[in-house]
């Protein structure tokens, strides 16, 4: 087991090469001259002079990137062209927000759409599984961007008990979820956003532990006289596997794309950030979050990925 | 006895001999009986007709602007939706807006499939380094979440429904290729396959004649899930100023200019929404209804 | 079909146009064939050992005879038929047909060794292309190799004729709209399409009812006859490889221990292994009931497999020599019989070496 | 506890001494979907002792299976219709709740499967799955059932038991997956044990090894046991009565050595002479021609009759009727006992 996690590790190391190469490639996909698009508009010839020496744009693209990779890996991803503050303190300090909304986001969706899928896969055809999918079906077509909008008209507009956006007084440097008075400006983001996870994941639940149930040992199960609650245990232990891995690709999902909930809900996380650095056309700062959020998914689908290998005892150990 | 016996026998292999029929046609029959997805069919068609034929059914001109009109609710004059935040009649531009959200939900599907199909049934038939390398570049792809991706190419590349679309096709193709990867790579392994080879034939003609038709079924299933995806991750970018360039009629870009106007009209405000969610759920409920009917052991 | 002529005569005296080598050139011969399969392991997934799945194998198929090849699940006998048909590459040895070298510079192609030689698959789920009606499936062969699609399709029909299945009624069904025992057939005519010489049957009876089992046995004697055809069958029940076979092979763990005419290894098996397999047959007298089973255990893992002797592991009469070395198949006193014992070899070393059993 | 003493613990059954331990009559199964009604079992009527094994052998799609789930009632009840009466010591089965069902499988009834692998679950070890079902029945401590897990594994001969505990299901063999398979099924000591096909998956040095412990362990624990199988040599190895099945029907039902040596009903003897045996080199197999009937349409009369080389009109007529000959053996065809069928083959 700890050769295959080592195998894993060693694994996502060429990939995260390649996000990296991905995103520096933006910068030079970026219409117009990448020079310009990292200076502001007013910038001097001198500045420009300099700029091009420090940042290496005198050499060969491949060298380029190198030079890149080295400062991004110490941590430099240059610096914001509205706020001239470094990138990655922008980043990380606006992640910290995000994971606010998406981790509430993940237990609420993932505990509620475990459980009700469970629940569907064993009422197989039955009325409460019939009422689950169309739950999800629902869950997957609706563009959470109007739910967020639908959930402000409701709750903040006509009965005024949530606030539609921001963050609150307090402002992300001490937020705190265990006072309501902030914590109440994360429920509709993350209502919001738990609602397509819940619908992928009660569709994989379901359909990973009705297969399961339809295995030949369940068969065996009911032949040693087990109840309904112990055949379930097993038919869950079984599907877990499977459902991890969608989890962890809809928890990468939720923190990697929340950027159009928090442009509704005008939440200081890094969706927030991008879309702001969007409008301004503050490429360093675009790159940059894309930069950081694709290495967390990275980082997140390997975490899962081992997980799984612990749980899962069919995969080889050698 | 013996003429018992052939009576018999004749009579027991024809009344088991059921009517022929190829998988294809054995899907459509199932369909037939089902309901629920012929229904969102016809929304599906009503939908395509209504956008084709926009501007013959809307009774304003999407585009035309007036201060007077600004806001109106629902059911005024001659509005029956009401208007916009700049006073342009809802159901005008509702009726107009279907066409870039199908657009952006069929093409870059389309394509998406096209490429990300060849590549994968090239990686699976193929195997080898030609598999290694497709797939583990499909796997970069493949590490960023779908809308960050999209985000960040069409953010780089600048807006406009063209930009978007070439987005949305790169955003799809890793996960098309995998599918079909995944799919040629389990066909090639059976024995009708193994037959073909032990036959002499070419690795061309069995691709053509033993891979191909069984690889289309899953490819076909997945693409079509992704077109509701498609739909509202077009409208998403729109939403956030990266699809279809004001003033062309978008329900993504509608619900983004709407947004200011909440606590004025929040009926209006919610109507484009309920158009793409009504075009999604058609889309994703005709796809759940065909992965049924063609799941099947035939 | 009718049960006139005997199912085999060990050398046809038909006359067969194809024929190049002559009479008493084998149909086949295996040199020395050799297949192991990697396993990988380890951070940087070395090799850390290997599946011995085929290991130094030689026999030959004599024109016109059936060679049954007899072993359990992982002896590596479906790996010998695919290693036959050149669908997985060999790692070394060499493949006769008909005196001429497969592959070589003055040798036949694999295109005409594949044109001479088919193969039948066990019946399963996968055999036929599910998207084919089964007429295409047939003339799928014969249309890659030139044949335009009325020919083909009419050939088709023929052969599906012979294989006792009305082509009209059969002809355009789809695989899942056909019985076990009427995919088999139409396996059988498929094989049949390129009018091959020899047939390679893997398991091709195993997955069959056994009424059904009788009725496909008779008719792969029945077509042998017809089309003059040399058979390669391989499966793991005993009863039905003595019914077919002239010759028999009998396999474990990759390697031949036991080769020799059907009687001959039925009456007096020389090896333990073939002695086991045999006395682990089923009577169908409830009289006659095994009491105490012949033999313990299930056969080891092909990965990295005893050394010396496989099979001395569950050997009852295993020695030191076993372990130590390798017996090599030797004549034994009939002709023809070949067995790789020690207790078979004079001098080897084993205390039972030379005497009779 | 140990195992011998768990046996003597048990409290005696209350059954009068010649009444059968498993008594069924009439039972019919039958599968509904929309499109259509499948007869998969035709009124089967056979009963069994305490202590005997009965074979029940047929093709596939002969309803052999179906039998033994119905009478363990694991057929998927909403798509079922079950009648006929099914009688196991004192339960009466038809009439049972699925709880009180729950209650005695696995520990008066228990079931072993054909395929061990799949019917083991992958992701449990087998000590695990052996002492859930003891926990289950027995209501002990984890520990105690894990003992007894340990002494069951020795009972059914698995080398170095304690280190097969702790395995998964991937990790054995095909022959200890079977014998563990054996373990679970006989945790709770049964009074009956269903067997379907348990050695069909097996290599020949393995099955032969398999059938005869099943014997032992049938016998040192006096349990009685139906065996599903398609083969007659598994047959003739290990049972004392024989019900031969024919689509849905008991055709022909006896002593094993009589059925199988003197078979009374056609299929029977068409059976024996398409199973290859011996030394047949060279001759034509006498097989069954055509294929079984589809049992999605009504059959009258008797249904070999299209298959049937004795077949006369009157075969078309009406079921044939059971003919009841004085050993016991009883076959429904009408040419039953007449005396005109010829000769067994030689085994």
């Amino acid at each position: 087991m700890w050769y295959y996690a080592a195998r894993r590790v060693l694994m996502s190391i060429p990939i995260a090469l390649g996000v990296s190469v991905i995103c520096y490639a933006l910068v030079l996909l970026a219409p117009g001259d990448p020079i310009q698009s990292l200076l502001p508009p007013d910038a001097s010839p001198e500045d420009i002079v300099y700029l091009k020496k420090l940042y290496g744009f005198d050499k060969p693209i491949p060298i380029q990137y190198l030079l890149w990779l080295q400062r991004a890996l110490s941590g430099d991803l240059g610096i914001s062209l509205q706020t001239n503050r470094p990138v990655i303190v922008e980043v990380f300090s606006a992640l910290s927000n995000t994971f606010v909304i998406s981790v509430g986001a993940v237990l609420l969706a993932f505990t509620l759409a475990f459980i009700l899928g469970t629940l569907a896969a064993y009422h197989l055809g039955k009325p409460t599984d019939r009422a689950v999918t169309a739950a999800a079906v629902v869950g997957v077509s609706i563009p959470n961007y109007w739910l967020g909008i639908v959930l402000v008209i409701i709750f903040a507009v006509k009965l005024g008990v949530l606030p539609a956006t921001g963050m609150g007084s307090q402002g992300s440097a001490h937020f705190s979820i265990f006072e309501w008075a902030q914590l109440k400006y994360a429920v509709l983001p993350i209502l919001t956003m738990a609602l397509v996870p819940l619908g992928i994941i009660m569709r994989t639940t379901r359909s990973a532990v009705a297969e399961v149930l339809n295995n030949d040992f369940v068969q065996m199960l009911r032949a040693k006289g087990l109840g309904p609650l112990a055949i379930l245990r097993h038919a869950v232990r079984n599907a877990l596997p499977q459902v991890l891995t969608v989890m962890g690709l809809q928890l990468g999902y939720l923190v990697g794309g929340s950027i159009l909930v928090e442009t509704i809900f005008t939440w200081p996380g890094t969706g927030f950030l991008m879309s702001k650095a969007i409008l301004t056309r503050d490429v360093p700062l675009l790159q940059g979050s894309i930069l950081v959020l694709a290495m967390t998914f990275v980082t997140i689908n390997l975490v899962v990925d081992l997980l799984q290998t612990a749980v899962d005892p069919r995969i080889k150990r050698a | 006895m013996t003429d018992v016996n052939a009576l018999l026998a004749d009579f027991a292999e024809k009344e088991a001999s059921p009517p022929v029929r190829g998988y294809w046609s054995s899907v459509a029959n199932r369909l037939r009986y089902d309901y629920v997805t012929l229904f969102f069919l016809a929304v599906i068609l009503l939908i395509v007709l209504i956008s084709v034929f926009a501007p013959l059914l809307a009774p304003f001109d999407p585009t035309k602007s007036s201060m007077a009109y600004r806001m109106k609710p629902v059911g005024f004059r001659n509005f029956v939706l009401g208007t916009d935040e700049l006073g342009r009649d809802m159901l005008s531009r509702l009726l107009w807006g279907g066409r870039t959200s199908l657009l952006m939900g069929l093409v870059p599907v389309a394509l998406a499939t096209f490429i990300g199909g060849i590549l994968g049934v090239l990686a699976g038939f193929l195997g080898g380094w030609v598999n290694t390398a497709i797939m583990r570049t499909m796997d970069i792809f493949y590490a960023f979440p779908s809308v960050l991706l999209a985000v960040a190419i069409s953010g780089t590349l600048g807006g406009g429904t063209k930009n978007g679309m070439v987005a949305l096709t790169l955003v799809f193709i890793p996960s098309l290729c995998r599918v079909a990867e995944s799919a040629t790579t389990q066909v090639r392994g059976l024995d009708f396959v193994e037959a073909a080879r032990a036959s002499g034939a070419s690795t061309l003609s069995i691709v053509q004649h033993h891979i191909l038709g069984n690889v289309l079924g899953p490819v076909f299933i997945f693409a079509s899930s992704l077109i509701s995806v498609s739909i509202l991750l077009g409208s998403g970018l729109s939403f956030l100023g990266l699809g279809v360039e004001p003033p062309t009629p978008d329900w993504g870009l509608m619900l983004s200019t709407l947004r200011s106007a909440i606590y004025v009209q929040p009926l209006v405000c919610a109507l484009p929404g309920v158009a793409i969610f009504i075009t999604s759920l058609s889309f994703n409920l005709v796809s759940d209804g065909l992965r049924q009917a063609m799941d099947v052991k035939a | 079909m009718n049960a006139t002529a005997p199912a085999s005569a060990a050398i046809t005296e038909q006359i067969d146009e194809r024929d190049r080598g002559g009479k008493r050139q084998p149909m086949l011969i295996a040199d020395k064939l050799k297949k192991y399969f990697p396993i990988r392991s380890g951070v940087l997934q070395r090799q850390v050992g290997e599946v011995k799945a085929v290991d130094e194998v030689s026999f030959a198929v004599l024109k016109g005879e059936t060679l049954g090849i007899v072993g359990e699940s992982g002896c590596g006998k479906s790996t010998l038929a695919r290693l036959l048909m050149h669908l997985i590459p060999k790692d070394s040895g060499d493949l006769i047909f008909d005196g001429d070298p497969v592959g070589g510079v003055r040798g036949i192609t694999l295109r005409e060794l594949r044109r001479n030689m088919q193969m039948v698959f066990q019946d399963s789920y996968s055999s036929l292309n599910p998207r084919l009606p089964v007429q295409d499936s047939i003339a799928y062969g014969p249309r890659v190799h030139g044949m335009d699609y009325k020919d083909a399709r009419k050939l088709a029909a023929d052969l599906l004729d012979k294989v006792g299945l009305r082509a009209a009624m059969f002809g355009a069904r789809y695989p899942h709209e056909l019985s076990g025992g009427q995919k088999q057939r139409v396996n059988i005519a498929r094989a049949l399409a390129l009018n091959p010489r020899m047939l390679i049957l893997d398991e091709a009876v195993s997955a069959l009812d056994k009424s059904v089992e009788a009725q496909v046995l008779n008719l792969l004697a029945h077509l042998k006859r017809e089309f003059n055809l040399t058979y390669l069958f391989i499966s793991h029940d005993l009863n039905v490889v003595q019914y077919i076979s002239d010759r028999v092979l009998v396999m474990y763990l990759g390697q031949v221990v036991e080769i020799g005419p059907v009687d001959d290894i039925y009456n007096a098996p020389r090896h333990p292994y073939s002695r086991a397999l045999l006395e682990s047959r089923l009577s169908m007298d409830p009289a006659q009931r095994v009491i105490e089973p012949p033999i313990s255990g299930d056969p080891p893992n092909p990965i990295n497999p005893p050394s010396g002797c496989r099979f001395r592991t569950r050997c009852a009469f295993a020695e030191d020599i076993c372990a130590s070395s390798t017996p090599l198949l030797g004549a034994v006193s009939t002709q023809n019989h070949f067995v790789a014992c020690h207790m078979a070899s004079a001098g080897s070393g084993h205390s039972k070496a030379g005497l009779a059993h | 506890m140990p195992l011998d003493a768990a046996v003597m613990e048990r409290p005696v059954k209350a059954t009068v001494k010649a009444q059968p331990l498993v008594d069924v009559r009439d039972l019919s199964v039958k599968f509904v979907s929309r499109e259509s009604t499948n007869s998969a079992v035709n009124g089967v009527t056979f009963d069994l002792m305490a202590g005997e094994v009965l074979c029940i052998i047929g093709e596939s799609g002969s309803g052999k299976s179906v039998t033994m789930r119905a009478l363990m009632k694991l057929l998927p009840p909403n798509r079922t219709k079950i009648s006929g009466h099914m009688r196991v010591g004192a339960h009466d089965i038809t009439k049972m709740s699925e709880s009180d069902m729950r209650a005695i499988r696995g520990s008066q009834i228990s079931m072993i499967f054909q395929e061990p692998m799949t019917a083991l679950d992958p992701v449990y070890t087998i000590g695990d799955q052996i002492a859930e079902t003891v926990m289950r029945h027995e209501h002990c401590s984890r520990a105690e059932a894990t003992a007894r897990a340990l002494e069951l594994l020795q009972l059914v001969r698995v080398p170095s038991p304690e280190r097969r505990l702790k395995a998964y299901p991937h990790e054995l063999s095909g022959g200890l997956r079977q014998r563990a398979m054996i373990a679970v099924a006989l945790s709770c000591k049964p009074d009956l044990l269903l067997a379907d096909e348990p050695t069909t998956a097996l290599d020949a040095t393995v099955q032969i090894q398999v059938l005869v412990l099943l014997r032992k362990l049938q016998q040192e624990l006096g349990m009685a046991m139906i065996f599903v199988t398609h083969d007659l040599g598994v047959a003739a190895q290990i049972a004392d009565k024989v019900a031969v099945m024919y689509a849905g029907r008991i055709v022909e039902y006896g002593r094993v050595s009589d059925v199988l040596m003197h078979p009374q009903h056609p299929y029977t003897l068409g059976m024996l002479a398409s199973t290859v045996h011996g030394n047949m080199r060279g001759q034509e197999i006498e097989a069954i021609p055509g294929s079984p009937p589809d049992l999605r349409r009504p059959i009258q009369g008797c249904s070999f009759t299209p298959r049937c080389k004795f077949a006369v009109k009157d075969c078309l007529q009406a079921s044939p009727p059971v003919v009841q000959l004085d050993n016991g053996q009883y076959a429904a065809c009408i040419r039953a006992g007449k005396g005109a069928m010829p000769a067994a083959p030689q085994a």
